[in-house]
Protein backbone atom coordinates (compact mmCIF):
# COMPACT_ATOMS: atom_id res chain seq x y z
CA UNK A 1 0.00 0.00 0.00
CA UNK A 2 1.42 3.18 -0.81
CA UNK A 3 1.16 5.53 1.79
CA UNK A 4 1.54 9.10 2.85
CA UNK A 5 2.67 10.68 6.57
CA UNK A 6 1.84 14.36 7.49
CA UNK A 7 1.68 16.51 10.62
CA UNK A 8 -1.80 16.65 11.71
CA UNK A 9 -2.63 20.37 10.26
CA UNK A 10 -4.86 21.94 8.00
CA UNK A 11 -2.73 23.26 5.13
CA UNK A 12 -1.60 19.28 4.50
CA UNK A 13 -4.63 18.70 2.50
CA UNK A 14 -3.56 19.86 -0.71
CA UNK A 15 0.06 17.49 -0.32
CA UNK A 16 -2.76 15.05 0.31
CA UNK A 17 -5.11 15.08 -2.53
CA UNK A 18 -1.71 15.18 -4.80
CA UNK A 19 -0.94 12.21 -3.54
CA UNK A 20 -4.35 10.79 -3.74
CA UNK A 21 -4.51 12.21 -7.41
CA UNK A 22 -1.28 10.11 -8.32
CA UNK A 23 -2.83 6.79 -6.76
CA UNK A 24 -5.60 6.42 -8.45
CA UNK A 25 -5.33 4.16 -11.13
CA UNK A 26 -5.55 5.20 -14.72
CA UNK A 27 -9.46 4.30 -15.86
CA UNK A 28 -10.12 5.33 -12.47
CA UNK A 29 -9.85 9.50 -12.63
CA UNK A 30 -13.85 9.56 -11.93
CA UNK A 31 -13.15 8.68 -8.62
CA UNK A 32 -11.02 11.57 -7.33
CA UNK A 33 -13.57 13.96 -6.35
CA UNK A 34 -15.25 11.28 -3.92
CA UNK A 35 -11.60 10.03 -2.90
CA UNK A 36 -10.65 13.52 -2.14
CA UNK A 37 -13.60 14.53 -0.56
CA UNK A 38 -13.71 11.62 1.94
CA UNK A 39 -10.09 12.27 2.93
CA UNK A 40 -10.91 15.74 3.51
CA UNK A 41 -13.75 14.76 5.91
CA UNK A 42 -11.81 12.41 7.76
CA UNK A 43 -8.59 14.25 7.87
CA UNK A 44 -10.31 17.66 9.18
CA UNK A 45 -11.43 15.83 11.88
CA UNK A 46 -8.53 14.33 12.56
CA UNK A 47 -6.62 17.45 12.41
CA UNK A 48 -9.29 19.23 14.46
CA UNK A 49 -10.04 16.66 17.10
CA UNK A 50 -7.48 13.91 17.28
CA UNK A 51 -4.73 15.90 19.36
CA UNK A 52 -6.33 18.48 21.51
CA UNK A 53 -3.21 20.76 22.20
CA UNK A 54 -0.38 18.98 20.71
CA UNK A 55 0.87 18.26 17.60
CA UNK A 56 0.08 15.03 15.97
CA UNK A 57 0.04 12.78 12.30
CA UNK A 58 -2.13 11.11 10.07
CA UNK A 59 -1.11 8.25 7.70
CA UNK A 60 -3.15 8.16 4.08
CA UNK A 61 -3.01 4.72 2.16
CA UNK A 62 -4.68 3.64 -1.11
CA UNK A 63 -4.65 0.68 -2.82
CA UNK A 64 -7.01 -1.72 -4.90
CA UNK A 65 -8.87 -4.27 -3.42
CA UNK A 66 -11.36 -7.34 -4.00
CA UNK A 67 -13.41 -7.79 -1.24
CA UNK A 68 -15.80 -10.54 -1.64
CA UNK A 69 -14.58 -10.64 -4.97
CA UNK A 70 -15.75 -8.04 -6.11
CA UNK A 71 -12.92 -4.86 -6.91
CA UNK A 72 -12.79 -1.66 -4.83
CA UNK A 73 -10.49 1.58 -4.59
CA UNK A 74 -9.82 1.92 -0.82
CA UNK A 75 -8.66 4.57 0.80
CA UNK A 76 -6.76 4.33 4.78
CA UNK A 77 -6.43 6.52 6.90
CA UNK A 78 -4.61 6.32 10.08
CA UNK A 79 -4.57 8.34 13.00
CA UNK A 80 -3.07 8.22 16.84
CA UNK A 81 -5.27 10.09 18.81
CA UNK A 82 -7.70 9.02 21.40
CA UNK A 83 -10.08 5.85 20.48
CA UNK A 84 -12.78 7.65 17.98
CA UNK A 85 -15.04 5.80 15.97
CA UNK A 86 -16.42 7.93 13.84
CA UNK A 87 -19.05 6.03 12.01
CA UNK A 88 -20.81 5.18 14.89
CA UNK A 89 -20.22 7.94 17.25
CA UNK A 90 -20.85 10.86 14.73
CA UNK A 91 -24.61 11.31 15.05
CA UNK A 92 -26.90 11.29 11.95
CA UNK A 93 -27.45 14.54 10.33
CA UNK A 94 -31.40 14.78 9.69
CA UNK A 95 -31.04 16.11 5.76
CA UNK A 96 -34.89 17.05 5.97
CA UNK A 97 -34.36 20.27 7.95
CA UNK A 98 -34.65 23.50 6.98
CA UNK A 99 -32.40 26.77 6.93
CA UNK A 100 -33.52 27.95 10.07
CA UNK A 101 -33.14 24.57 11.95
CA UNK A 102 -30.21 23.19 10.55
CA UNK A 103 -26.70 22.88 12.57
CA UNK A 104 -23.90 24.17 11.48
CA UNK A 105 -21.72 20.83 10.81
CA UNK A 106 -22.20 17.21 11.36
CA UNK A 107 -22.39 16.75 7.43
CA UNK A 108 -18.66 14.67 6.80
CA UNK A 109 -19.25 11.61 8.01
CA UNK A 110 -22.78 11.33 5.97
CA UNK A 111 -21.38 12.38 3.31
CA UNK A 112 -18.19 9.74 3.30
CA UNK A 113 -21.03 6.68 4.25
CA UNK A 114 -23.58 7.76 0.68
CA UNK A 115 -20.08 7.55 -1.12
CA UNK A 116 -18.68 4.49 -0.16
CA UNK A 117 -19.61 1.42 -0.78
CA UNK A 118 -18.50 -0.40 2.56
CA UNK A 119 -16.25 1.22 5.05
CA UNK A 120 -14.93 0.20 8.17
CA UNK A 121 -13.04 0.86 11.63
CA UNK A 122 -10.97 -0.63 13.84
CA UNK A 123 -8.22 0.70 16.54
CA UNK A 124 -5.32 -0.88 17.13
CA UNK A 125 -1.85 -0.21 17.56
CA UNK A 126 -2.58 2.68 19.47
CA UNK A 127 -4.55 4.51 16.14
CA UNK A 128 -7.52 4.77 14.87
CA UNK A 129 -7.59 2.79 11.20
CA UNK A 130 -10.55 3.53 8.89
CA UNK A 131 -10.68 2.15 5.59
CA UNK A 132 -13.17 3.10 2.28
CA UNK A 133 -14.39 1.25 -0.26
CA UNK A 134 -15.23 2.95 -3.04
CA UNK A 135 -16.45 0.77 -6.32
CA UNK A 136 -15.11 1.20 -9.84
CA UNK A 137 -16.91 3.45 -11.96
CA UNK A 138 -18.60 1.44 -14.63
CA UNK B 1 -10.87 29.95 -4.56
CA UNK B 2 -11.39 32.87 -6.77
CA UNK B 3 -14.45 35.44 -7.12
CA UNK B 4 -15.99 38.19 -9.34
CA UNK B 5 -18.21 40.57 -8.24
CA UNK B 6 -20.79 41.95 -10.42
CA UNK B 7 -23.71 44.17 -10.14
CA UNK B 8 -27.09 43.49 -12.97
CA UNK B 9 -29.89 45.31 -12.79
CA UNK B 10 -29.45 45.80 -9.08
CA UNK B 11 -28.39 42.36 -8.40
CA UNK B 12 -25.31 41.05 -7.26
CA UNK B 13 -23.93 37.95 -8.87
CA UNK B 14 -21.16 36.99 -7.14
CA UNK B 15 -19.26 34.05 -9.58
CA UNK B 16 -16.68 31.58 -7.74
CA UNK B 17 -14.50 29.50 -8.84
CA UNK B 18 -11.91 26.41 -7.37
CA UNK B 19 -12.07 24.52 -4.72
CA UNK B 20 -14.43 24.92 -2.11
CA UNK B 21 -12.88 23.09 1.03
CA UNK B 22 -12.00 23.60 4.50
CA UNK B 23 -8.41 25.85 3.38
CA UNK B 24 -10.84 27.68 1.20
CA UNK B 25 -14.37 28.03 2.43
CA UNK B 26 -13.02 31.25 4.31
CA UNK B 27 -12.51 33.55 1.34
CA UNK B 28 -16.39 32.54 0.21
CA UNK B 29 -17.43 33.43 3.57
CA UNK B 30 -15.33 37.24 3.67
CA UNK B 31 -16.63 37.67 -0.33
CA UNK B 32 -20.53 37.67 0.61
CA UNK B 33 -19.85 39.14 3.99
CA UNK B 34 -18.24 42.06 2.14
CA UNK B 35 -21.55 42.10 -0.17
CA UNK B 36 -24.21 42.11 2.21
CA UNK B 37 -22.21 44.57 4.22
CA UNK B 38 -22.01 46.94 1.35
CA UNK B 39 -25.68 47.00 1.27
CA UNK B 40 -26.58 44.08 -1.18
CA UNK B 41 -30.40 42.55 -0.56
CA UNK B 42 -30.37 40.44 -3.61
CA UNK B 43 -27.87 37.82 -4.63
CA UNK B 44 -26.82 35.33 -7.32
CA UNK B 45 -24.41 32.51 -6.25
CA UNK B 46 -23.00 31.48 -9.44
CA UNK B 47 -20.80 27.98 -8.43
CA UNK B 48 -19.91 27.08 -12.08
CA UNK B 49 -16.58 27.73 -11.54
CA UNK B 50 -16.45 25.28 -8.53
CA UNK B 51 -15.28 21.78 -9.60
CA UNK B 52 -15.13 20.77 -5.88
CA UNK B 53 -16.74 21.34 -2.74
CA UNK B 54 -17.11 19.46 0.73
CA UNK B 55 -18.87 19.83 4.25
CA UNK B 56 -16.83 22.65 5.17
CA UNK B 57 -18.18 24.58 1.72
CA UNK B 58 -21.44 23.23 3.17
CA UNK B 59 -20.80 24.93 6.05
CA UNK B 60 -20.33 28.37 4.30
CA UNK B 61 -23.13 28.12 2.03
CA UNK B 62 -25.37 27.12 5.37
CA UNK B 63 -24.11 30.75 7.05
CA UNK B 64 -24.89 32.01 4.05
CA UNK B 65 -28.39 31.14 3.77
CA UNK B 66 -29.26 31.78 7.63
CA UNK B 67 -27.61 35.32 6.99
CA UNK B 68 -29.53 35.92 4.03
CA UNK B 69 -33.04 35.01 5.67
CA UNK B 70 -32.87 36.78 8.75
CA UNK B 71 -31.87 39.67 7.13
CA UNK B 72 -34.06 39.32 4.77
CA UNK B 73 -31.62 39.32 0.91
CA UNK B 74 -32.91 37.64 -1.86
CA UNK B 75 -30.64 34.46 -2.81
CA UNK B 76 -30.20 32.30 -5.68
CA UNK B 77 -27.75 30.18 -6.91
CA UNK B 78 -27.00 28.83 -10.53
CA UNK B 79 -23.74 26.58 -11.95
CA UNK B 80 -24.26 23.88 -10.15
CA UNK B 81 -21.89 20.94 -11.54
CA UNK B 82 -22.06 17.37 -11.03
CA UNK B 83 -20.28 17.18 -8.22
CA UNK B 84 -21.53 20.29 -6.35
CA UNK B 85 -25.04 19.22 -7.16
CA UNK B 86 -24.24 15.41 -6.04
CA UNK B 87 -23.23 16.84 -2.40
CA UNK B 88 -25.59 19.55 -2.37
CA UNK B 89 -28.43 16.33 -2.86
CA UNK B 90 -26.12 13.54 -0.24
CA UNK B 91 -26.86 16.62 2.34
CA UNK B 92 -30.56 18.11 1.49
CA UNK B 93 -29.65 21.26 0.38
CA UNK B 94 -30.94 21.18 -2.88
CA UNK B 95 -34.57 21.37 -1.03
CA UNK B 96 -33.28 24.62 0.92
CA UNK B 97 -31.67 26.20 -2.08
CA UNK B 98 -33.40 28.23 -5.31
CA UNK B 99 -31.66 26.84 -7.99
CA UNK B 100 -31.17 28.02 -12.00
CA UNK B 101 -29.46 26.88 -14.75
CA UNK B 102 -27.94 29.87 -15.87
CA UNK B 103 -26.72 33.60 -14.37
CA UNK B 104 -29.64 35.18 -16.31
CA UNK B 105 -32.09 32.77 -15.23
CA UNK B 106 -30.61 33.31 -11.29
CA UNK B 107 -31.47 36.95 -11.57
CA UNK B 108 -34.47 37.10 -13.40
CA UNK B 109 -35.84 35.62 -10.31
CA UNK B 110 -34.98 37.69 -8.15
CA UNK B 111 -36.12 40.36 -10.36
CA UNK C 1 -3.19 -5.25 15.25
CA UNK C 2 -1.30 -7.92 16.87
CA UNK C 3 0.90 -10.10 14.75
CA UNK C 4 2.93 -12.82 14.12
CA UNK C 5 5.98 -13.86 11.76
CA UNK C 6 6.75 -17.22 11.41
CA UNK C 7 9.16 -18.68 8.93
CA UNK C 8 7.66 -20.69 5.71
CA UNK C 9 7.28 -24.04 7.57
CA UNK C 10 4.09 -26.52 8.74
CA UNK C 11 5.63 -27.14 11.71
CA UNK C 12 4.68 -23.98 12.75
CA UNK C 13 1.13 -24.58 12.76
CA UNK C 14 1.05 -25.09 16.12
CA UNK C 15 2.41 -21.25 17.40
CA UNK C 16 -0.17 -19.62 14.78
CA UNK C 17 -2.81 -21.52 16.47
CA UNK C 18 -1.50 -20.33 20.07
CA UNK C 19 -1.54 -17.03 18.67
CA UNK C 20 -4.42 -16.81 17.54
CA UNK C 21 -5.92 -18.45 20.93
CA UNK C 22 -4.45 -16.03 22.68
CA UNK C 23 -5.47 -13.25 20.59
CA UNK C 24 -9.56 -14.23 20.31
CA UNK C 25 -11.30 -11.94 22.77
CA UNK C 26 -13.21 -13.45 26.18
CA UNK C 27 -16.84 -14.29 24.77
CA UNK C 28 -15.65 -15.40 21.33
CA UNK C 29 -14.19 -18.00 22.09
CA UNK C 30 -16.39 -19.94 19.97
CA UNK C 31 -15.24 -18.48 16.42
CA UNK C 32 -11.65 -20.45 17.27
CA UNK C 33 -12.41 -23.89 15.72
CA UNK C 34 -12.94 -21.58 12.25
CA UNK C 35 -10.36 -19.43 13.01
CA UNK C 36 -7.73 -21.67 13.55
CA UNK C 37 -9.43 -23.33 10.09
CA UNK C 38 -9.18 -20.87 7.81
CA UNK C 39 -5.53 -19.89 9.16
CA UNK C 40 -4.45 -23.39 8.68
CA UNK C 41 -5.39 -23.71 5.29
CA UNK C 42 -4.07 -20.07 4.34
CA UNK C 43 -0.75 -21.31 5.83
CA UNK C 44 -0.64 -24.48 4.30
CA UNK C 45 -1.17 -22.98 0.60
CA UNK C 46 1.65 -20.26 1.32
CA UNK C 47 3.99 -22.70 3.00
CA UNK C 48 3.71 -25.21 -0.12
CA UNK C 49 3.28 -22.72 -3.30
CA UNK C 50 4.82 -19.12 -2.07
CA UNK C 51 7.85 -19.89 -1.82
CA UNK C 52 8.88 -22.29 -4.40
CA UNK C 53 12.99 -23.77 -3.68
CA UNK C 54 13.28 -20.85 -0.96
CA UNK C 55 12.70 -19.99 2.29
CA UNK C 56 9.64 -17.48 3.23
CA UNK C 57 7.86 -16.30 6.10
CA UNK C 58 4.13 -15.29 6.90
CA UNK C 59 2.53 -13.03 8.92
CA UNK C 60 -0.55 -13.65 10.93
CA UNK C 61 -2.74 -10.78 13.01
CA UNK C 62 -6.06 -10.41 14.22
CA UNK C 63 -7.69 -7.66 15.37
CA UNK C 64 -11.47 -6.67 16.04
CA UNK C 65 -13.05 -4.63 13.03
CA UNK C 66 -16.35 -2.64 12.26
CA UNK C 67 -17.35 -3.11 8.61
CA UNK C 68 -20.76 -1.36 7.86
CA UNK C 69 -21.23 -0.83 11.10
CA UNK C 70 -21.11 -4.69 11.83
CA UNK C 71 -18.43 -5.69 14.49
CA UNK C 72 -16.16 -8.42 13.00
CA UNK C 73 -13.16 -10.49 14.82
CA UNK C 74 -10.82 -10.17 11.80
CA UNK C 75 -8.10 -12.46 10.56
CA UNK C 76 -5.02 -11.33 8.41
CA UNK C 77 -3.06 -13.63 6.60
CA UNK C 78 0.09 -12.40 4.73
CA UNK C 79 3.14 -13.34 2.63
CA UNK C 80 5.50 -11.73 -0.12
CA UNK C 81 4.94 -14.35 -2.96
CA UNK C 82 4.05 -14.03 -6.39
CA UNK C 83 0.75 -12.35 -6.60
CA UNK C 84 -1.90 -14.81 -5.91
CA UNK C 85 -5.23 -14.47 -5.42
CA UNK C 86 -6.81 -17.65 -3.64
CA UNK C 87 -10.14 -16.38 -4.04
CA UNK C 88 -10.51 -15.66 -7.64
CA UNK C 89 -7.69 -18.47 -8.54
CA UNK C 90 -8.52 -21.52 -7.29
CA UNK C 91 -11.28 -23.19 -8.82
CA UNK C 92 -15.00 -23.73 -6.97
CA UNK C 93 -14.74 -27.61 -6.22
CA UNK C 94 -17.81 -29.76 -6.58
CA UNK C 95 -19.00 -30.68 -3.23
CA UNK C 96 -21.57 -32.51 -5.30
CA UNK C 97 -19.34 -35.15 -6.92
CA UNK C 98 -18.74 -39.25 -5.12
CA UNK C 99 -16.38 -40.63 -3.79
CA UNK C 100 -15.07 -42.22 -7.26
CA UNK C 101 -15.24 -38.55 -9.16
CA UNK C 102 -13.25 -36.49 -6.57
CA UNK C 103 -10.58 -35.05 -6.78
CA UNK C 104 -8.38 -34.88 -4.04
CA UNK C 105 -7.74 -31.34 -2.53
CA UNK C 106 -8.97 -28.02 -3.42
CA UNK C 107 -11.61 -27.99 -0.17
CA UNK C 108 -9.36 -25.25 1.63
CA UNK C 109 -10.95 -22.24 -0.02
CA UNK C 110 -14.19 -23.39 -0.27
CA UNK C 111 -13.60 -23.87 3.55
CA UNK C 112 -12.90 -20.55 4.07
CA UNK C 113 -15.70 -18.77 2.06
CA UNK C 114 -17.90 -21.13 3.92
CA UNK C 115 -16.97 -19.97 7.43
CA UNK C 116 -16.70 -15.99 6.77
CA UNK C 117 -19.06 -13.35 6.09
CA UNK C 118 -16.09 -11.17 4.22
CA UNK C 119 -13.08 -11.85 3.03
CA UNK C 120 -10.35 -9.80 1.18
CA UNK C 121 -7.78 -9.69 -1.07
CA UNK C 122 -5.02 -7.06 -2.18
CA UNK C 123 -1.35 -6.85 -3.15
CA UNK C 124 0.69 -4.37 -1.90
CA UNK C 125 4.45 -3.39 -0.46
CA UNK C 126 5.20 -7.24 -2.49
CA UNK C 127 2.87 -9.08 -0.79
CA UNK C 128 -0.26 -11.30 -0.74
CA UNK C 129 -2.55 -9.86 1.92
CA UNK C 130 -5.71 -11.34 2.68
CA UNK C 131 -8.25 -10.60 5.23
CA UNK C 132 -10.86 -12.96 6.45
CA UNK C 133 -14.15 -11.40 8.69
CA UNK C 134 -15.73 -14.00 11.43
CA UNK C 135 -19.10 -12.74 12.20
CA UNK C 136 -19.42 -12.67 16.01
CA UNK C 137 -21.47 -15.73 17.77
CA UNK C 138 -24.43 -15.02 18.96
CA UNK D 1 -3.69 -37.50 16.89
CA UNK D 2 -3.78 -40.39 19.01
CA UNK D 3 -5.70 -43.86 18.18
CA UNK D 4 -6.59 -47.71 19.07
CA UNK D 5 -7.84 -50.35 16.98
CA UNK D 6 -10.18 -52.96 18.97
CA UNK D 7 -11.35 -55.76 17.14
CA UNK D 8 -15.70 -56.72 17.65
CA UNK D 9 -17.32 -59.50 16.12
CA UNK D 10 -14.65 -59.00 13.22
CA UNK D 11 -14.74 -55.40 12.44
CA UNK D 12 -12.30 -53.36 12.90
CA UNK D 13 -12.46 -50.41 15.23
CA UNK D 14 -10.38 -47.54 14.73
CA UNK D 15 -10.65 -44.67 17.29
CA UNK D 16 -9.11 -41.34 16.62
CA UNK D 17 -8.70 -38.29 19.37
CA UNK D 18 -7.13 -35.02 18.46
CA UNK D 19 -6.57 -32.62 15.90
CA UNK D 20 -6.93 -34.25 12.70
CA UNK D 21 -4.56 -31.31 10.89
CA UNK D 22 -2.14 -30.81 7.96
CA UNK D 23 0.71 -32.18 10.26
CA UNK D 24 -1.24 -35.01 11.57
CA UNK D 25 -3.03 -36.68 8.80
CA UNK D 26 0.11 -38.97 8.04
CA UNK D 27 -0.75 -40.53 11.50
CA UNK D 28 -4.29 -41.08 9.96
CA UNK D 29 -3.21 -42.49 6.71
CA UNK D 30 -0.68 -44.55 8.15
CA UNK D 31 -3.48 -46.24 10.82
CA UNK D 32 -6.15 -47.44 8.61
CA UNK D 33 -3.24 -48.45 5.64
CA UNK D 34 -2.40 -50.86 8.43
CA UNK D 35 -5.06 -52.09 9.19
CA UNK D 36 -6.34 -52.55 5.85
CA UNK D 37 -2.92 -54.37 4.86
CA UNK D 38 -3.41 -56.58 7.87
CA UNK D 39 -6.53 -57.86 5.90
CA UNK D 40 -9.48 -55.83 7.98
CA UNK D 41 -12.55 -55.92 5.35
CA UNK D 42 -15.11 -54.06 7.44
CA UNK D 43 -13.57 -50.50 9.25
CA UNK D 44 -15.63 -48.32 11.56
CA UNK D 45 -13.73 -44.91 12.19
CA UNK D 46 -14.66 -43.36 15.75
CA UNK D 47 -13.97 -39.74 14.91
CA UNK D 48 -15.40 -39.24 18.87
CA UNK D 49 -12.59 -37.92 20.16
CA UNK D 50 -11.39 -35.54 16.89
CA UNK D 51 -12.44 -32.06 17.72
CA UNK D 52 -11.10 -30.21 14.64
CA UNK D 53 -10.45 -31.19 11.06
CA UNK D 54 -9.05 -29.19 8.22
CA UNK D 55 -9.02 -29.70 4.42
CA UNK D 56 -5.85 -31.63 5.02
CA UNK D 57 -7.57 -33.93 7.30
CA UNK D 58 -10.73 -34.26 4.68
CA UNK D 59 -7.85 -35.41 2.03
CA UNK D 60 -6.90 -38.48 4.41
CA UNK D 61 -10.61 -39.22 4.46
CA UNK D 62 -11.30 -39.07 0.67
CA UNK D 63 -8.04 -41.36 0.38
CA UNK D 64 -9.21 -43.84 2.94
CA UNK D 65 -13.11 -43.45 0.75
CA UNK D 66 -11.13 -44.31 -2.30
CA UNK D 67 -9.02 -47.06 -1.29
CA UNK D 68 -12.15 -48.97 0.33
CA UNK D 69 -14.41 -48.60 -2.51
CA UNK D 70 -11.61 -50.15 -4.80
CA UNK D 71 -10.73 -52.89 -1.93
CA UNK D 72 -14.04 -53.34 -1.78
CA UNK D 73 -13.69 -52.81 2.40
CA UNK D 74 -17.16 -51.63 4.60
CA UNK D 75 -16.66 -48.42 5.80
CA UNK D 76 -18.85 -47.00 8.71
CA UNK D 77 -18.04 -43.46 10.62
CA UNK D 78 -19.56 -42.43 14.26
CA UNK D 79 -18.87 -39.93 16.51
CA UNK D 80 -19.11 -37.02 14.94
CA UNK D 81 -18.86 -33.91 16.27
CA UNK D 82 -20.13 -30.37 15.92
CA UNK D 83 -17.16 -29.10 14.11
CA UNK D 84 -16.01 -32.57 11.99
CA UNK D 85 -19.98 -32.22 11.16
CA UNK D 86 -20.18 -28.66 10.04
CA UNK D 87 -16.94 -29.20 7.75
CA UNK D 88 -17.90 -32.43 6.65
CA UNK D 89 -21.57 -30.75 5.29
CA UNK D 90 -19.52 -27.15 3.51
CA UNK D 91 -17.76 -30.20 1.80
CA UNK D 92 -19.98 -32.16 0.56
CA UNK D 93 -19.04 -34.94 2.56
CA UNK D 94 -22.19 -36.16 4.58
CA UNK D 95 -23.56 -37.86 1.62
CA UNK D 96 -20.61 -39.54 1.13
CA UNK D 97 -20.17 -41.32 4.04
CA UNK D 98 -22.19 -44.29 6.13
CA UNK D 99 -22.38 -42.08 9.76
CA UNK D 100 -24.28 -43.68 12.91
CA UNK D 101 -24.38 -42.28 16.38
CA UNK D 102 -22.51 -44.48 18.10
CA UNK D 103 -19.48 -47.01 17.63
CA UNK D 104 -22.13 -49.66 18.69
CA UNK D 105 -25.07 -48.85 15.52
CA UNK D 106 -21.89 -48.32 13.30
CA UNK D 107 -20.42 -51.81 14.12
CA UNK D 108 -23.87 -52.96 13.90
CA UNK D 109 -24.42 -51.51 10.01
CA UNK D 110 -21.61 -53.19 9.09
CA UNK D 111 -22.45 -56.66 10.11
N1 LIG E 1 -11.03 12.18 14.83
C1 LIG E 1 -11.87 12.58 15.81
N2 LIG E 1 -11.50 12.46 17.10
C2 LIG E 1 -12.33 12.86 18.09
N3 LIG E 1 -13.58 13.36 17.89
C3 LIG E 1 -14.01 13.51 16.63
C4 LIG E 1 -13.19 13.13 15.53
N4 LIG E 1 -13.90 13.34 14.40
C5 LIG E 1 -15.09 13.84 14.77
N5 LIG E 1 -15.19 13.96 16.11
C6 LIG E 1 -16.39 14.42 16.84
O1 LIG E 1 -17.56 14.08 16.06
C7 LIG E 1 -18.33 15.24 15.75
C8 LIG E 1 -18.99 15.12 14.35
O2 LIG E 1 -18.03 15.15 13.29
P1 LIG E 1 -18.47 15.59 11.82
O3 LIG E 1 -19.63 14.73 11.38
O4 LIG E 1 -17.30 15.60 10.91
O5 LIG E 1 -19.04 17.04 12.00
P2 LIG E 1 -18.32 18.43 12.26
O6 LIG E 1 -18.70 19.19 11.04
O7 LIG E 1 -18.98 18.92 13.51
O8 LIG E 1 -16.83 18.20 12.41
C9 LIG E 1 -17.34 16.38 15.88
O9 LIG E 1 -17.99 17.58 16.19
C10 LIG E 1 -16.42 15.92 17.01
O10 LIG E 1 -16.98 16.19 18.27
N1 LIG F 1 -0.29 -19.10 -1.73
C1 LIG F 1 -0.32 -19.67 -2.97
N2 LIG F 1 0.57 -19.30 -3.91
C2 LIG F 1 0.54 -19.87 -5.14
N3 LIG F 1 -0.36 -20.80 -5.53
C3 LIG F 1 -1.30 -21.21 -4.65
C4 LIG F 1 -1.32 -20.67 -3.33
N4 LIG F 1 -2.36 -21.24 -2.68
C5 LIG F 1 -2.95 -22.09 -3.52
N5 LIG F 1 -2.33 -22.10 -4.73
C6 LIG F 1 -2.76 -22.88 -5.90
O1 LIG F 1 -4.18 -23.06 -5.85
C7 LIG F 1 -4.53 -24.44 -5.84
C8 LIG F 1 -5.78 -24.70 -4.99
O2 LIG F 1 -5.54 -24.50 -3.60
P1 LIG F 1 -6.46 -25.19 -2.49
O3 LIG F 1 -7.90 -24.86 -2.77
O4 LIG F 1 -5.99 -24.89 -1.13
O5 LIG F 1 -6.31 -26.74 -2.77
P2 LIG F 1 -5.13 -27.75 -2.51
O6 LIG F 1 -5.77 -28.69 -1.56
O7 LIG F 1 -4.87 -28.34 -3.87
O8 LIG F 1 -3.98 -27.00 -1.93
C9 LIG F 1 -3.28 -25.14 -5.36
O9 LIG F 1 -3.21 -26.46 -5.82
C10 LIG F 1 -2.14 -24.27 -5.93
O10 LIG F 1 -1.89 -24.59 -7.26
Amino acid sequence: MATLSVPASLEQLGAVNEFIAGQIPEGLAALLPQVELAAEELLVNVFSYAYPGEPGKAEVGCRMVRLDGVPFFCLAVRDWGAPFDPFSEAPEPDTALGVADRPIGGLGVHLIKSMVRHYSYSYHDASNCIELYFALPE
Amino acid sequence: MQHTSTDRDGVTVLAFSGRMDATTVAAFDEAWRARLEAGANRLVIDMGGIEYISSAGLRGILGLLKACKSGGVGLAFCGIGEMVGEVFRISGFTGMLSIHPTADAAVAALA
